[in-house]
């Protein structure tokens, strides 16, 4: 019995169980899945890296098997996975029809992996389509305008898995075969124009799950929409599949000669991040916030691959591994606060740091990941990206990405500031700390954040067997986690990362031990009702919390950017077309005579072309 | 008694005579003999099939003991054993919906719905089945017969409207055959149609053309070609829900099997298959950006079926092997998803006046299995993994890239992205909205629910595993393309 | 208007190519085609002098059981559109038309010869011209005459029914018959008789007599269900 | 006169046609256009049996004086088929015309352009 | 065999000149009436052409029934070609019944 297969059906047999398991009582469910998750990783982690299914189905030779890349990106997959389950128990407890919810989590999981571990075309697709509609059943599990969230969603989906669909017959039609290698051999072979359209087309199936640029407007509301537990997956893992998609594509479909593509999703990639960063920054729901964020963070991801060079992949990857890590870590944060509180908007929500501290701890470690700060992973990655950038020659790049990097700080700061620090409402006075269940995963990804921002080797190592597979040669000799990795930069000059970390790590330290000491001793907690804050009498209805007009002047400085959004011309698009199909509908007046007209037209139009046509 | 072909036209038309009889003995009689011819010509259609498959033979039945050119006879090839295999599984699931599905309809009407019920496939079986043309268009106008009173069979709808139309088209549509059979008559000197094939080479081209013009255009009508069908929504509309599934199902099924016939094997004109290729485009296109704005369910299903017809106009025009599997298979997919759509959807809108989509609001909580059911079926048609309407689209998709067709890929898939849309409004309504109508539900009776999870389980099991049928299907187009053969095995039946 | 001169343009290209195709078919030739095989055999094989009885009743026989099943179709479909849940104490009234003693006396002696009439040429459809079709269609005339002339003359649907259903089930049964004894559908298994004897041609003289009954009780109940249901509806009918 | 006998019957033909068709696709009233219907399928029936004529050939029926003498026959095959053909039309037209019925009673019009429940 | 030209002839006008009566009446019946001898010139045409049978079913069928029936459909209608005036729909007919 092959543990692919084993996986495959613990999975999705779990995901059907599950759903019927719905009548009985939860807490039976809620371990039955965390369970089924942990036999999962269990088989997983077992896998070697040999083991391979082939076989037959509809007359298509298909196989199945890990990458070493798809291992990485399977890694991120089970974990997240796993403790986003594990979050969920207690995250979605009280909440009606879990047994749905739930088999479509198993789902996107099942379907994660086997994109991941599908080794031709079709194969990929199948998992792609259900992943695809099981997320989606997920989005619109609160049911709450759905016509507008979840049809959007739908239809860019759509598009993405149908150009994907159009690209993988193309292909097929040429080569004859769905396997990947075969068509990473062979695609060179075929003509120019088609290899274009291929790549194009699957790029723009692989860019809808990451929200590249033009087709990135479903992602805010779908992700600010579907329930927090499966957001931190969504937005960790799930687009992590169209990053996945990108590498393959990039590095073995699209050959050297066209550059082209690698610049064309690079400079849409940075757009995008600095859009969505803007977009960020003016929110005032967290979960928006953060929606707007990942998307620029993915961003970040694919220009690093889009660079093209050793570093700039590596970073890309680096990224991606640590953006699943922490946004993770936040979305779930945000949730914890939603249902302690029953509010993300940050217009409401101050000073729950005495309320909430481990949750803040780990949003506190997640953000400094996040905006890139000395000493956690999200420096290394950035610093990786930059040199890379430069080393390439993509100044202008730089300039964007070091645009939206700096505008991150903003929003980073407003979600810590807004939610955990400021004054303390009185109604927030009996918030209770997250539940066990929930502060688990939270704490251990951020654990995992400083883990892996201090030993960055300890995830570059498994990054650069996924590399090979995507072409690049070993640069660094094998490393053992607990060194801090080495990189050589193109100049070929050794930079060490130990050094400038432990420094910087120092320096933080100190800096923390000495605000708290310093800061400990003569502090009062005040209300933002506080009538001592200062002279006129406030009354509690209006509204004296920080976020109000937060970044005001910013706003107004980007206003030009954020004033039409892409959004509103799709919907100017989709009410033209619809009166346009109204104009089409009245060719079916009601009158049977007009019907019988419309026969004999055709016939006399057929006649008629008939004498050239069939040539009498 | 051996069995034969044949049984599948006389043994109907005998239950059909016998059924008012059997109706002075038991009142139910009349609804559970149909069932049981059915189920008898489904049970003889698994033997006729497996011996088609196994000798690899073609089935020749003679009537009347006068060999092909002179006498008519039946084809039982892979082909149209196929079809012929589907119309009776589909037409007996179709009778165990129907067994009680209005009980207050009274007892003179049941006969004669039972009778017309019958009738109706068997005139499908029986365009399939015969290799005469002039008996083909016999049977079509059974089946038309039977299809204009089954569509004003309730009085309170607007079936007498909808059947007028239909009869209107229809009989355009009959003439314009028989016109070409007249034609054609003349020019060859006879109607059998292997004969035909044989002798329509050597033939006047401006006949030929015209011939062919009458044909298409005669046949085009049965299988809603698209300025043909206005008649189509209508009649699907109106017509009692169970008839509307053997219209999506079976009829139009035989009106495209004629057309195919027609174009492969009757006629050496290849030019008319581009045109079979822009017409189905534009018949697809056309209907199902209707359908995206229809506000009644029905109607929406029937624009919908149009424009898969369209989508499998368009592969037989392709022409290729792989295509013409495809279109084969995706007859199969459409006539068992399509089936369950109407099934289930008459009972989601059973109650309802105007059978709006509306009125489907929130049902999903009060009727989970048919929501479920309808929601299953609407997944598998706009060709969603792991259900059967994937494979079929998959493998239209591969053959059109074959041919190069780049351009009708992606209409197809634009088009698919349009069907997408207006089958999860409707979802959406069935499970996120909050019921407002105040029409009162049906639950299906249990007999209706067996039929529809019938028909779910096969749309799920071809979707995990598409081989299970692809044997017989690699057959049938086999056998279809192969004009010679057919010819041969029908002429060289025991001349005398 | 525009609608009417579209039309007259669609009429004249379809009247070019019909005189077109129809110029193209030479007007009272003998070409060689299946019709001489038919005329070769009939009087040889199947002893039957009418050749057009022949091929109806034997040679396409399988289009004759069909019509016949379209014929009793629209009876079925007929008087299922016709049909209408009756009211209580509600009578059925036939349409009023004229129906003076002349009218009466006179169908009441033609009606026994018209009926003979029918019967007369569709037992000899193998002989003379005419045959099930004709002699049925002649019959249901006959009671046509009757039930315009009397008001109160009724047609006994229950005899109606039996003698279709019997009529077609000998029909097909015929038909059966002939697949039973090994050969095919439909196929001769009588003695062929003589030539132009009135007991010859086999089977074809029993299904022509069936068709004949068939479509005689088909045509009436077609007529008896049009002219039962003429009363002007009550305007709540749904 | 043969050419005589062909346009005349030919002619009549293809003018029931063209006159059937005018009254199905240009008049209004649901009557008319069965009227149309049926004389369409004459026009029809009439160009089925004229293809089958031969030239002073007879009957297609074997009566004894006939069996000697070599004379040519009509074709019998097209009689066969307008047969079919004339019962069949009638089949439609009764359906037609009860449809007709229902449908005036329904609409309480016989004009095809009011009777429009049905449309888009 | 010049003497079947008149009868031809007159024929040939017969038909085609009830055929375009039929569909030019105004008033139904007539029409209906034409369409008969329509078929009774169509039967002759058949007796002409050495179709015995198919003139016996066309007398029998065409004429006769077919023409009843249009009768009997006629009065259960109208006669008028150009009848009820759009206002009295069905739809109008049942509201009136509803008060």
């Amino acid at each position: 019995m092959n543990s692919l297969i084993i996986i495959l059906i613990l999975v999705f047999g779990g995901a059907i169980i599950s759903f019927v398991l719905n009548k009985f009582l939860p807490i039976l469910l809620n371990s039955f899945v965390v369970l089924i998750m942990l036999a999962v990783s269990y088989f997983f982690f077992s896998i070697d890296a040999a083991v391979q299914l082939n076989f037959e189905i509809g007359g298509f030779h298909l196989q199945w098997g890990f990458t070493s890349a798809g291992y990485l990106f399977g890694i991120i997959v089970v974990v997240l996975g796993f403790l986003t389950l594990l979050y969920s128990t207690a995250y979605m407890n009280g909440k009606d029809n879990l047994g749905y919810f739930y088999m479509n989590f198993l789902f996107s999981i099942g379907a994660m992996l086997g994109i991941l571990m599908s080794r031709d075309l079709i194969s990929l697709f199948f998992f792609w389509e259900i992943m695809t509609w099981s997320s989606y059943l997920i989005v619109i599990y609160s049911g709450k305008d759905v016509d507008r969230r979840g049809l959007k969603y739908m239809i860019f989906s759509a598009i993405g898995a149908y150009s994907m669909l159009m690209a993988i017959v193309i292909v097929y039609s040429f080569i004859g075969s769905f396997l990947l290698e075969d068509i990473f051999t062979s695609i060179y072979a075929i003509g120019f124009g088609y290899q274009l359209a291929i790549a194009i087309l699957l790029m723009i199936g692989f860019g809808v799950k990451t929200a590249i640029m033009p087709v990135h407007v479903w992602a805010p509301e779908a992700y600010a929409g579907s329930p927090m537990s499966f957001t931190a997956l969504f937005s960790g893992a799930l687009s992590k599949m169209g990053v996945f998609g990108f590498a393959l594509v990039l590095f073995n479909l699209v050959s050297t000669q066209n550059w082209l593509i690698n610049e064309v999703v690079a400079w849409l990639a940075a757009i995008t991040a600095v859009l969505a960063t803007f977009y960020a920054v003016i929110q005032t729901d967290a979960k928006k916030l953060l929606a707007y964020s990942s998307i620029a963070q993915l961003g970040y991801i694919i220009i690093g691959l889009a660079s093209g060079t050793y570093l700039g992949v590596m970073a890309g990857l680096f990224l991606a591994v640590l953006h699943a890590v922490f946004k993770a870590t936040l979305f779930m944060a945000v949730g914890a606060v939603e249902r302690q509180v029953g509010t993300t908007d940050m217009t409401k929500v101050t000073g729950l740091i005495r309320r909430m501290p481990l949750t803040f701890i780990a949003t506190l470690i997640s953000i400094i990941t996040l905006a890139g700060i000395p000493p956690l992973g999200g420096f290394v990655g950035k610093w990786m990206l930059y040199e890379a950038l430069i080393t390439s020659d993509h100044y202008y790049l730089v300039i964007m990405v070091f645009l939206s990097s700096t505008a991150a700080f903003l929003y980073s700061y407003r979600i810590l500031f807004g939610m955990f620090l400021g004054q303390e409402e009185p109604e927030y006075a009996n918030v209770k700390e997250a539940p066990l269940a929930m502060l688990i995963p939270m704490l251990v990804l951020s654990a995992i954040s400083v883990f892996a921002g201090t030993f960055p080797g300890f995830i570059i190592e498994p990054i650069q067997k996924a590399m090979l597979v995507l072409g690049f040669e070993n640069r660094i000799p094998n490393i053992e986690w607990y060194q801090l990795s080495v990189l050589f930069n193109s100049w070929g000059d050794k930079v060490v990362l130990q050094n400038i970390m432990i420094s910087v790590m120092g320096v933080f330290l100190v800096g923390l031990a000495f605000i708290t000491i310093k800061g400990y001793k003569n502090q009062r907690y005040v209300s933002t009702k506080d009538i001592s804050s200062s002279g006129e009498v406030i009354q509690p209805e209006d509204n004296m919390t920080f976020q109000m007009d937060f970044y005001k002047p910013f706003e107004r400085a980007i206003w030009p950017l954020l004033k039409r959004k892409i959004d509103d011309y799709y919907t100017d698009f989709g009410k033209g077309l619809e009166a346009l199909f109204d104009f089409i509908r009245r060719f079916y007046s009601g009158n049977g005579q007009l019907y019988a007209i419309y026969v004999m037209a055709f016939l006399v139009l057929l006649l008629i072309a008939g004498t050239k046509y069939f040539g009498f | 008694m051996v069995i034969s072909p044949v049984h599948y036209i006389a043994l109907p038309l005998m239950a059909a005579f016998l059924i008012p009889l059997f109706g002075k003995l038991n009142k139910n009689l009349v609804r559970l003999i149909p069932g049981l011819v059915l189920l008898y010509l489904s049970y003889i259609s698994v033997i006729l099939m497996t011996q088609v498959i196994t000798k690899d033979t073609t089935i020749i039945e003679i009537i009347a003991g006068w060999s092909p050119p002179w006498g008519i006879n039946l084809v039982f090839s892979p082909f149209t054993g196929f079809l012929v295999s589907l119309f009776s599984f589909l037409g007996f699931i179709i009778w165990i919906y129907t067994y009680n599905f209005k009980p207050e309809v009274d007892y003179a009407q049941t006969q004669k719905f039972y009778v017309l019920f019958m009738m109706l496939i068997t005139g499908a079986i029986g365009v399939v089945l015969t290799g005469d043309i002039f008996n083909l268009f016999v049977f079509l106008e059974i089946t038309a017969i039977s299809a204009y009173s089954l569509t004003a069979f309730y009085r309170e709808r607007d079936g007498a409207e909808a059947a007028f139309k239909y009869l209107l088209i229809g009989s355009f549509a009959s003439f314009l055959i028989l016109l070409a059979i007249l034609i054609l008559y003349t020019q060859v000197g006879t109607l059998n149609m292997a004969e035909i094939a044989q002798r329509v080479p050597d033939m006047n081209p401006y006949m030929k053309g015209v011939i062919l013009i009458l044909f298409f255009v005669g046949f085009g009508i049965e299988a809603e070609m698209f300025p043909l069908n206005g008649w189509v929504p209508d009649v699907y509309t109106q017509a009692p829900g169970p008839i509307g599934a053997i219209f999506a199902g079976i009829v139009v099924k035989a009106g495209v099997y004629a057309l195919i016939r027609i174009i492969f094997t009757l006629f050496d004109v290849v030019e008319v298959l581009q045109l079979l290729v822009v017409m189905g485009l534009i018949t697809m296109a056309v209907a199902e950006v209707i359908a995206m704005r229809q506000g009644r369910l029905k109607r929406m299903l029937a624009y919908s079926s149009i424009g898969q017809m369209g989508l499998v106009l368009v592969a037989f025009g392709i022409g290729t092997h792989e295509a013409v599997f495809a279109a084969i298979f995706l007859m199969f997919n459409h006539a068992i998803i399509k089936g369950m759509l109407f099934l289930s959807a008459t009972y989601l809108v059973y109650h309802s006046k105007e059978k709006n989509i509306s009125d489907l609001d929130g049902i999903g909580k009060l009727m989970p299995f048919t929501a479920f059911l309808f929601a299953l079926g609407s997944l598998a048609i706009v060709g969603l993994p792991p259900f059967a309407g994937f494979w079929s689209k998959l493998y239209i998709l591969m053959a059109a890239a074959d041919a190069r067709l780049i351009a009708v890929i992606a209409i197809i898939l634009v088009v698919s992205v349009i069907e997408i849309v207006y089958y999860f409004r409707v979802l959406h309504r069935i499970y996120f909205k909050e019921r407002i109508s105040t029409v009162e539900i049906k639950i299906p009776s249990f007999n209706a629910k067996f039929a529809m999870l019938i028909l779910a389980l096969v749309i799920v099991i071809i979707g995990v595993y598409p081989d299970l049928i692809s044997g017989l299907i690699e057959r049938a187009a086999t056998d279809l393309l192969d004009k010679q053969h057919y010819i041969q095995s029908v002429l060289s039946v025991g001349r005398n | 208007m525009i609608k009417r001169i579209i039309v007259f343009l669609i009429l004249a290209t379809i009247g070019y190519f019909l005189v077109g195709v129809v110029s193209q078919i030479p007007f009272g030739e003998d070409r060689n085609n299946v019709g001489d095989y038919y005329i070769e055999k009939t009087p040889t094989e199947l002893k039957v002098s009418n050749a057009v009885t022949a091929i109806v009743v034997n040679y396409r026989g399988f289009d004759t059981l069909g019509e016949v099943t379209v014929l009793f179709l629209a009876a079925t479909g007929l008087s299922s559109i016709m049909y209408r849940r009756r009211r209580k104490g509600e009578k059925q009234i036939r349409a009023k038309l004229p129906s003076s003693r002349i009218i009466q006396i006179g169908s009441q002696i033609l009606f026994p010869l018209i009926v003979l009439l029918g019967a007369y040429v569709f037992i000899h459809g193998h002989l003379s011209p005419g045959g099930g079709f004709q002699g049925g269609a002649i019959i249901a005339t006959a009671t046509l005459l009757m039930l315009i002339s009397y008001r109160k003359f009724k047609v006994n649907h229950n005899v109606i029914s039996w003698i279709e259903s019997i009529a077609g089930v000998v029909f097909v049964t015929v038909g059966f018959v002939g697949l039973i004894l090994g050969m095919t559908f439909l196929e001769n298994f009588l003695p062929t008789g003589e030539l132009n004897d009135l007991l010859s041609g086999g089977i074809i003289g029993i299904i022509y007599v069936a068709v004949g009954f068939k479509v005689a009780s088909e045509l009436a109940g077609v007529i008896d269900t049009v002219l039962l249901n003429n009363r002007p509806e009550a305007k709540n009918e749904n | 006169m043969n050419e005589f006998l062909t346009i005349s019957i030919y002619g009549t033909a293809v003018a029931l046609m063209l006159i059937g068709f005018y009254a199905v696709l240009a008049k209004k009233n649901l009557l008319k256009i069965v009227i149309g219907l049926s004389i369409v399928d004459s026009g029809l029936h009439l160009l089925f049996v004229a293809i089958g004529y031969v030239n002073n050939g007879t009957a297609p029926i074997f009566s004894p004086e006939v069996l000697g003498s070599t004379q040519a026959m009509v074709d019998p095959v097209p009689q066969a088929l307008v047969l079919t053909a004339i019962v069949i039309g009638f089949a439609v037209t009764a359906v037609a015309l009860s449809l007709v019925i229902r449908l005036y009673r329904h609409h309480n019009t016989a004009a095809i352009d009011e009777i429009k429940n049905l449309k888009w | 065999m010049n003497w079947l030209v008149i009868p031809v002839f007159a024929l040939v006008i017969l038909t085609i000149g009830s055929a375009i009566y039929a569909v030019i009446s105004k008033n139904l019946l007539y029409a209906v009436v034409a369409t008969g001898l329509v078929s009774l010139g169509l039967s002759l045409f058949f007796f002409i052409l050495q179709a015995p049978d198919v003139a016996l079913t066309e007398a029998a069928i065409g004429v006769a029934l077919t023409t009843i029936i249009f009768i009997i459909t006629i009065r259960n209608t109208t006669d008028k070609e150009k009848c009820c005036d759009k206002k009295t729909s069905y739809v109008e007919m049942k509201k009136g019944d509803d008060k």
